[in-house]
C-alpha cells in the first residue's frame, strides 16, 4: 500500500500493453470469426481490466482483504448475469404456464 | 500495541478516533473499495439487461451498433487509458512528495478527461441528429425498429450513467489539485490522491468493458 | 442487582453538548443512532396506521372504508414506508450504529462524518416519499412492477422512485461503514471469534446491504428513465420483458429480507446468550450461519417468479437453492434452543421477546418451505399465504428482536431502567395480537383469496374480521412501549453499567457511556460469552 | 361455519393437496418441537437467584450435524416431490380442448375455436384436459382458480399456455392474482365445468358466429395477407398450408417450430426470424391487429395444417 512504490517504467510497459490491446480488439472486430468475435471480445478486456486492477491500483501489492474485495465483487456480479441467464437460455425450451 | 500517540494534532490529517495514520489509510482504502464493489454492481445490473437482450435480438443489436462511430470510440477508449496512465503517474508523484509533478499529472489527468467528455457529447449530438434516441421521434430501418430501441435505450443509459461518473471524478480532481496546491497532500498525507485514483482507474475499467460490448458486436457483418 | 456503579457519570455523550447544532451536526456515533431511532419511529407509525387502515376496510366484503384507488395507495404505501424506512434500516441503524463501536472497543465508527451524512440521505430519501404520499400517493405496490408501472401508473411512481434511489445509498454507506469499522478497528485482543454474534449478523447483513442495493438503484433509475424517456428496456411494445425487471428488483428484494431479518437475529442471540448466562451453543455454527445466509441469500430469488413466466428449468434451480437457504436459518434455530438448556434462564422482558422470536421465526421460515416447493408455490404464491409468511418474519422475528434489543440495550442507551411489569404486559399484548392477525391469513391464503384485495368473496370474511380484530390489538401493543420507555428517561430507576449482568464490552462502560466509550481502550482476554470473564464490572 | 378448505376440482389439486398436508406435518412437528422446548427449557431452568449463572456448553458436533443433516435430507425430498408435480403441471397432455383466453384491464375475455365469445365465465368439459393459451392487452394478470389448484401470469407480448382437466362438475372462483390497477379486485368470474353432454348443449345453443378458424380465414383475406401467402408456392412468402406444428429453416440458418408463438411474432415482427428463401418484405402488422384477431389468424393458420404441405420453391 503506502510502503510499497513502483518504478515509473511498470507504469509505462502496463500503458503500452493497453494501447495495444485496444488496437487488437478493434482489428479482430472487422473479421468475422462467428462465436469467437465475442469471446475475443471480452477476453481481451478482461485481460485489459487485470492489468489495470493490478497494476495500476496497486492489488498486487496490497492486502489479501482487497484482492478478496476485488474477487467478490466479481462472483457477485457473475451471479446476477448467470443465474439470470439460466432463465433466459432455457425458456425457449418450456416455460411454465 | 505500541503506546499510541495520544494527542492527533501535530499529526497532520489524523482523524481523532484512529490510533495511527497507517489504521486510516487502510480503513480509508478499504473503504474506496467496497464502494467500487457498490459501483460494479450498479453497473452490472446494466451488464445483465444488455446480456439478455443480445442474446435475444443478436441481428437487430449488430445492426444498430453499425451507427456508433468506430474511430470516435476508438479515440476515447485511448484518451481514457491515458488518462488512467496519467493518474497513476500523479499518485506515483504523490508518494514520492513531488509536488510538482503531481500537479501536472492531476492537469493532465482532468484535460484528458474533458477530451472524453467533449467526444461522447460529440457523439451524442450525432445521434440525435440522426433521430437514434428511443422515443417518439425514433427513426430506424424497418426491419429492426423495435428491437433497435432497446439498443438505444441501453446505448444511452449505460453511455449517460459512465459520463456522470467522469464528470464527479473531474469534480473530485478539482478537489485533489486544490488540496495539492494548498498543501494539505503531504509526502506522509497523500491517502486522498490514492482513493481519487481507484475511483478514476474504476471509470476507466467500466469505459473498457463498454466499448467493446457496445461498438464492436456485429462490427464483421458489413 | 445493587452493585457500587449505581448512578449516573457527571460526564457521557448525551450532556456533552446541548441544543439543536449538538444534534445536528453531530459525529458520535451514539447521537447519530438516536437520529435514527426517531426517524425510524416515525416511518414505523406513519407504515402501521396505513395498515390499521387496511385492516379496517378489509373488515367488509365490499371494502367499505376507502374507495379501490385509495385502498390501493394505502398498501403501497404501507410496503414501502415498513420495507425501506423502517425493516431494512431499524436495528442496523438505531442498534448496529449505538453498539458497533462499543462492542468492538473502538472510539466510534471508521466514518463518522460519512455516517451523519447517511441519515441525511435517508431523512432526504423519507421526504421525497412523504412528498408523494401527501400529494396523490403511488398504486404500484411496493413491488412496482412494470409495464403497470412504467405505462399504466399515473400515480406519483416518479418521487417514489427516487426517494427509494437516495434511501438506498444510506444503507449503501451504512454497510461500509461497519465493514471497515469491524475489520480495521477492533480493540487488541478482539479477535475474530471473540466477537458478539451481533456483530457477526451486523456484518452479513452490511455485505448484503453493499452487493445487492446497487441492482435495486439501477432496477429504479431503468423504471424512472422509461417513464420520462420513454426507454425500451422492461416494455412489451417495443419487444421488452416484463420479467426481466421481476429478475432485476428481486437479485436486491430477496437478500434485502435477509437484512431486515438478520440483525434480528444477531440480537436474539445476544438476548439468549444475557438470557440463560451461557455462551451460545455452538458460537462458530451460528457465526457461519450469519454468512452462509448471506450469501445463499444472493442465490434463490426466483422463488418470487415461479408463476411469473420464468422458464421451468431456472424454476426448478431456485427452487433447490432456496431450500439450502433454510438450512442455516435452522441451524440457528437450533443453536438458540440448546443454547436454554442447563440456562439460568431470565423471564425479563427483552427475553421474553427472544423467546417469541424464535417460535413465531420457526413458523415463519417452515412457511417458507411451502414457497419454496414449486408444486404448492402455484397455488399459494400471490394470496394471502404469503402475506402471512412473511409477516411471520418481519412482525414476528424483525421488529420483536427490534423490540427486544431496545429494551435490552434501553438502560445503556438511557442509563435508566423501564417498568418491568408493564413492559411484560406490553410483550403478552404484541404476541397475542399478531398471532390472531396473521394465522387465519394463512388459512385465507389457501383457501385462494389473492393479496391486494380490496373487495373478497363473502365467505372469506369471518376469517378477515378476526384478523382485523388481531391488528388493533397489535395496533395498541405497539404503542404502549413508546409511553413508558419516555416515560422512564424521567423516572427510571438507575441502571448502573451493567443491569443485566451480561458479557460485553458495552457492559463494562459506564451507562450511558461516554462520549469516546471508554476512559482507554480496552484489551480483551476472555471469549465472547464467557461468564467468568475478569471485566470488574460483572456482578458475579 | 366459514369454509377451512378449498374444493379440490382438478386431476392437479389432490397432488397438490397431499404435497401441502405433508408440509404441514413437518411444520406441526417442527414447530411444536422448538416451541415445546422453549417453554420447558424455560421453567425447568428458569433462574432462582439474582447470581445465578448457566453451565459452561459450548456445544456439540454431532448435534450441529444432526441438525442440518436431517433438515437437508427433509428439503430434498420436499424438492423432487415438489418438482414432478411442477413437471405434470407445466407440461399438458397431447390432446387437449384448447381456448383462447385474453386479459385486459380488469375483464377476462374467452373465445372457443367454436366462435363463441364469454367475458368473464368460462364453461369448460369435466373429464377434458383444458388448454388455455392466455395473453394481455396492457399489463401483467394472472389466472387463478383456487379450486384447481392452478395460477400462472399472463403476460403482454406473449403467449403463455395454462392446463386443467376439471373433475367435479360445479361452479369455481376465477381471480385475478397479479396486481394489475384500480379494479385488480374487480377482475374476477367462474369457470364452469359441466357433464360432457350439458357442454355439447350450452356449445350447441351459443349463438356461434362461425368458428374462430372462419373468422380467421375472412380476415386472412381482407388483409390481402393472400397475395402473397399463395397455396401454389408462386407468392412472395412462405406456403403456410401443413406449416402449423412443422420445424421452419430460418435465413440465419437456426429452426425453430412453428407454434403459436412464432406465428404471432411473424405477424407482428415478421423481420425478426425470416424463413430461408425469403427476403424480410412483409410488412409489420403491429397495431393494426387487435389480440382478438391475432388469435384468429393463429387458428386459421392451425386450421390449414391438416392440407399437404406443397414444396416451397
Amino acid at each position: 500500500m503506502s510502503a510499497h512504490i513502483l518504478p515509473k517504467r511498470i507504469y509505462y510497459t502496463i500503458y503500452g500493453i493497453l494501447i495495444l490491446c485496444t488496437f487488437l480488439t478493434v482489428q479482430i472486430a472487422f473479421f468475422d470469426l462467428g462465436p469467437l468475435n465475442t469471446i475475443a471480445a471480452i477476453g481481451i478486456a478482461i485481460l485489459k481490466a487485470t492489468l489495470v486492477i493490478l497494476y495500476f491500483m496497486h492489488v498486487k501489492y496490497s492486502s489479501r482483504l482487497t484482492a478478496a474485495v476485488v474477487a467478490g465483487s466479481v462472483f457477485w456480479l457473475a451471479i446476477l448475469v448467470a443465474l439470470t441467464m439460466t432463465d433466459y437460455l432455457t425458456r425457449a425450451w418450456r416455460t411454465f404456464g | 500495541m505500541p503506546e499510541a500517540v495520544r494527542d492527533h494534532s501535530h499529526v497532520p490529517g489524523l482523524a481523532h478516533h484512529f490510533d495511527t495514520l497507517d489504521q486510516q489509510t487502510e480503513a480509508t482504502t478499504l473503504g474506496m473499495w467496497v464502494f467500487l464493489v457498490t459501483e460494479v454492481l450498479f453497473f452490472g445490473g446494466l451488464f445483465t439487461v444488455y446480456t439478455v437482450y443480445r442474446s435475444w435480438y443478436p441481428g437487430a443489436f449488430a445492426a444498430a451498433s453499425h451507427e456508433l462511430d468506430i474511430t470516435l470510440g476508438t479515440i476515447n477508449t485511448a484518451v481514457l487509458i491515458t488518462s488512467s496512465l496519467t493518474m497513476a503517474l500523479a499518485v506515483h508523484a504523490a508518494q514520492l512528495g513531488e509536488r510538482r509533478t503531481l500537479l501536472i499529472f492531476l492537469a493532465a489527468t482532468m484535460l484528458l478527461g474533458g477530451v472524453f467528455l467533449g467526444i461522447k457529447g460529440f457523439e451524442y449530438y450525432h445521434k440525435f441528429v440522426e433521430h437514434h434516441v428511443p422515443g417518439s421521434s425514433f427513426q430506424f430501418e424497418q426491419e429492426y425498429f423495435r428491437h433497435a430501441q432497446i439498443f438505444f435505450s441501453l446505448y444511452f443509459m449505460m453511455t449517460g450513467l459512465h459520463a456522470l461518473h467522469m464528470v464527479i471524478g473531474f469534480g473530485i480532481m478539482l478537489v485533489m489539485f486544490w488540496w495539492a496546491w494548498k498543501g494539505t497532500i503531504t509526502l506522509e498525507y497523500y491517502s486522498p490522491i490514492e482513493i481519487s485514483g481507484l475511483y478514476w482507474h474504476f471509470v476507466d475499467i467500466v469505459w473498457i468493458f463498454l466499448f467493446p460490448l457496445l461498438y464492436l458486436i456485429g462490427r464483421h457483418a458489413h | 442487582m445493587a452493585s457500587s456503579t449505581l448512578l449516573i457519570p457527571p460526564r457521557h455523550y448525551l450532556n456533552d453538548g446541548y441544543g439543536i447544532k449538538s444534534w445536528l451536526l453531530t459525529r458520535d456515533h451514539k447521537r447519530i443512532a438516536l437520529l435514527y431511532l426517531a426517524g425510524v419511529t416515525l416511518f414505523f407509525f406513519v407504515g402501521g396506521a396505513m395498515a390499521v387502515l387496511i385492516r379496517i376496510d378489509l373488515a367488509t366484503p365490499p371494502g367499505d372504508l376507502v374507495t379501490d384507488e385509495t385502498y390501493n395507495k394505502l398498501f403501497t404505501m404501507h410496503g414501502v414506508m415498513m420495507v425501506f424506512f423502517f425493516l431494512i434500516p431499524a436495528i442496523p441503524a438505531v442498534l448496529g450504529n449505538f453498539l458497533v463501536p462499543i462492542m468492538i472497543g473502538a472510539k466510534d465508527l471508521a466514518f463518522p462524518k460519512l455516517n451523519l451524512f447517511s441519515w441525511y440521505i435517508y431523512i432526504v430519501g423519507g421526504l421525497f416519499t412523504l412528498y408523494a404520499l401527501v400529494s396523490g400517493g403511488v398504486d404500484t405496490g411496493w413491488t412496482f412492477y412494470t409495464p403497470f408501472s412504467t405505462v399504466a401508473s399515473t400515480t406519483n411512481v416518479i418521487p417514489t422512485a427516487l426517494g427509494i434511489f437516495i434511501t438506498g445509498f444510506s444503507s449503501i454507506l451504512t454497510g461500509l461503514n461497519f465493514i471497515v469499522t469491524i475489520h480495521r478497528m477492533r480493540a487488541p485482543g478482539m479477535t475474530w471469534f471473540r466477537m458478539p454474534l451481533f456483530l457477526w449478523s451486523i456484518y452479513a447483513t452490511s455485505l448484503i446491504n453493499v452487493l445487492g442495493t446497487p441492482v435495486i438503484a439501477i432496477t429504479v433509475l431503468l423504471v424512472a428513465a422509461e417513464r420520462i424517456f420513454h426507454f425500451g428496456f422492461f416494455d412489451p411494445r417495443v419487444g421488452g420483458d416484463p420479467v426481466l425487471f421481476q429478475h432485476l428488483f428481486w437479485f436486491y428484494s430477496h437478500p434485502a429480507v435477509y437484512i431486515m431479518v438478520l440483525p434480528a437475529m444477531g440480537v436474539v442471540s445476544e438476548l439468549v446468550a444475557a438470557g440463560c448466562r451461557k455462551p451460545v451453543f455452538g458460537y462458530p455454527f451460528v457465526a457461519f450461519a450469519s454468512l452462509g445466509i448471506a450469501v445463499l441469500g444472493f442465490l434463490v430469488w426466483g422463488h418470487h417468479m415461479f408463476v411469473a413466466g420464468e422458464s421451468v428449468y431456472s424454476a426448478l434451480i431456485f427452487s433447490i437453492l432456496s431450500f439450502l437457504v433454510a438450512i442455516p436459518s435452522a441451524v440457528k434455530v437450533f443453536n438458540w434452543t440448546a443454547t436454554m438448556f442447563k440456562g439460568a434462564v431470565s423471564w425479563e422482558t427483552p427475553m421474553l421477546y427472544a423467546y417469541g422470536f424464535i417460535g413465531l421465526f420457526t413458523i415463519g421460515g417452515l412457511t417458507g418451505l411451502f414457497l419454496a416447493t414449486v408444486a404448492v408455490d402455484v397455488h399459494v404464491t400471490d394470496t394471502y399465504f404469503v402475506i402471512a409468511h412473511f409477516h411471520y418474519i418481519m412482525v414476528g422475528g424483525t421488529i420483536m428482536g427490534y423490540l427486544g434489543g431496545v429494551h435490552y440495550w434501553w438502560p445503556k442507551i438511557s442509563g435508566r431502567l423501564y417498568n418491568e411489569a408493564l413492559a411484560k404486559i406490553s410483550a403478552g399484548i404484541i404476541f397475542i395480537g399478531f398471532n390472531l392477525t396473521f394465522f387465519p391469513q394463512f388459512v385465507l391464503g389457501y383457501l385462494g383469496m389473492p393479496r391486494r384485495y380490496h373487495a373478497y368473496p363473502p365467505d372469506f370474511q369471518v376469517l378477515n374480521v378476526l384478523s382485523s380484530a388481531g391488528a388493533s390489538i397489535l395496533g395498541v401493543g405497539y404503542l404502549i412501549p413508546m409511553i413508558y420507555l419516555m416515560w422512564s428517561l424521567r423516572y427510571g430507576r438507575l441502571a448502573g453499567s451493567n443491569p443485566w449482568g451480561a458479557v460485553g464490552l458495552e457492559w463494562t462502560t459506564t451507562s450511558p457511556p461516554p462520549t469516546e466509550n471508554f476512559a482507554e481502550t480496552p484489551l480483551v482476554t476472555w471469549d465472547a460469552y464467557d461468564c467468568h470473564a475478569p471485566s470488574e464490572s460483572h456482578v458475579a | 361455519m366459514p369454509p377451512l378448505f378449498p374444493d379440490a376440482a382438478s386431476t392437479m389439486a389432490t397432488r397438490v393437496d397431499a404435497l401441502y398436508f405433508f408440509l404441514l406435518a413437518i411444520s406441526a412437528f417442527f414447530g411444536l418441537l422448538i416451541a415445546g422446548l422453549i417453554v420447558y427449557f424455560a421453567l425447568k431452568f428458569h433462574r432462582r437467584t439474582a447470581e445465578q449463572i448457566g453451565a459452561r456448553i459450548h456445544g456439540a458436533m454431532s448435534l450441529e450435524i444432526g441438525w442440518t443433516v436431517i433438515p437437508l435430507m427433509i428439503t430434498m425430498v420436499l424438492f423432487v416431490w415438489g418438482a414432478s408435480v411442477y413437471f405434470a403441471m407445466a407440461y399438458p397432455p397431447e390432446e387437449t380442448l384448447n381456448i383462447y383466453v385474453v386479459g385486459k384491464q380488469w375483464m377476462w375475455k374467452f373465445q372457443h375455436l367454436d366462435g363463441q365469445r364469454e367475458i368473464n365465465e368460462l364453461h369448460v368439459p369435466v373429464g377434458r384436459a383444458v388448454k388455455l393459451i392466455t395473453t394481455s392487452e396492457d399489463v401483467i394478470h394472472d389466472f387463478f382458480v383456487p379450486a384447481f389448484r392452478i395460477k400462472a401470469d399472463v403476460i403482454p407480448g406473449r403467449y403463455v399456455t395454462i392446463w386443467f382437466q376439471a373433475t367435479k362438475p360445479g361452479r369455481y372462483r376465477l381471480f385475478c392474482a397479479e396486481y394489475c390497477g384500480t379494479k385488480h379486485s374487480g377482475m374476477i368470474g367462474e369457470v364452469v365445468a359441466m357433464e360432457p353432454s350439458e357442454y355439447q348443449t350450452w356449445l350447441g345453443g351459443g349463438a356461434a358466429e362461425g368458428s374462430l378458424a372462419s373468422a380467421g380465414a375472412k380476415l386472412f383475406q381482407d388483409l390481402a395477407c393472400n397475395t402473397c401467402h399463395r397455396p401454389d408456392a408462386q407468392g412472395r412468402g412462405p406456403v403456410l398450408e401443413g406449416l402449423f406444428g412443422k420445424t421452419v429453416m430460418l435465413q440465419s440458418g437456426e429452426t425453430v417450430t412453428a407454434d403459436e408463438a412464432y406465428v404471432r411474432e411473424s405477424i407482428l415482427q415478421p423481420a425478426a426470424r425470416v424463413t430461408a428463401g425469403f427476403q424480410p418484405i412483409m410488412p409489420t402488422f403491429q397495431g393494426l391487429v387487435t389480440e382478438e384477431q391475432l388469435l384468429e389468424l393463429v387458428e386459421y393458420i392451425k386450421s390449414l395444417q391438416a392440407l399437404p404441405q406443397v414444396q416451397t420453391r
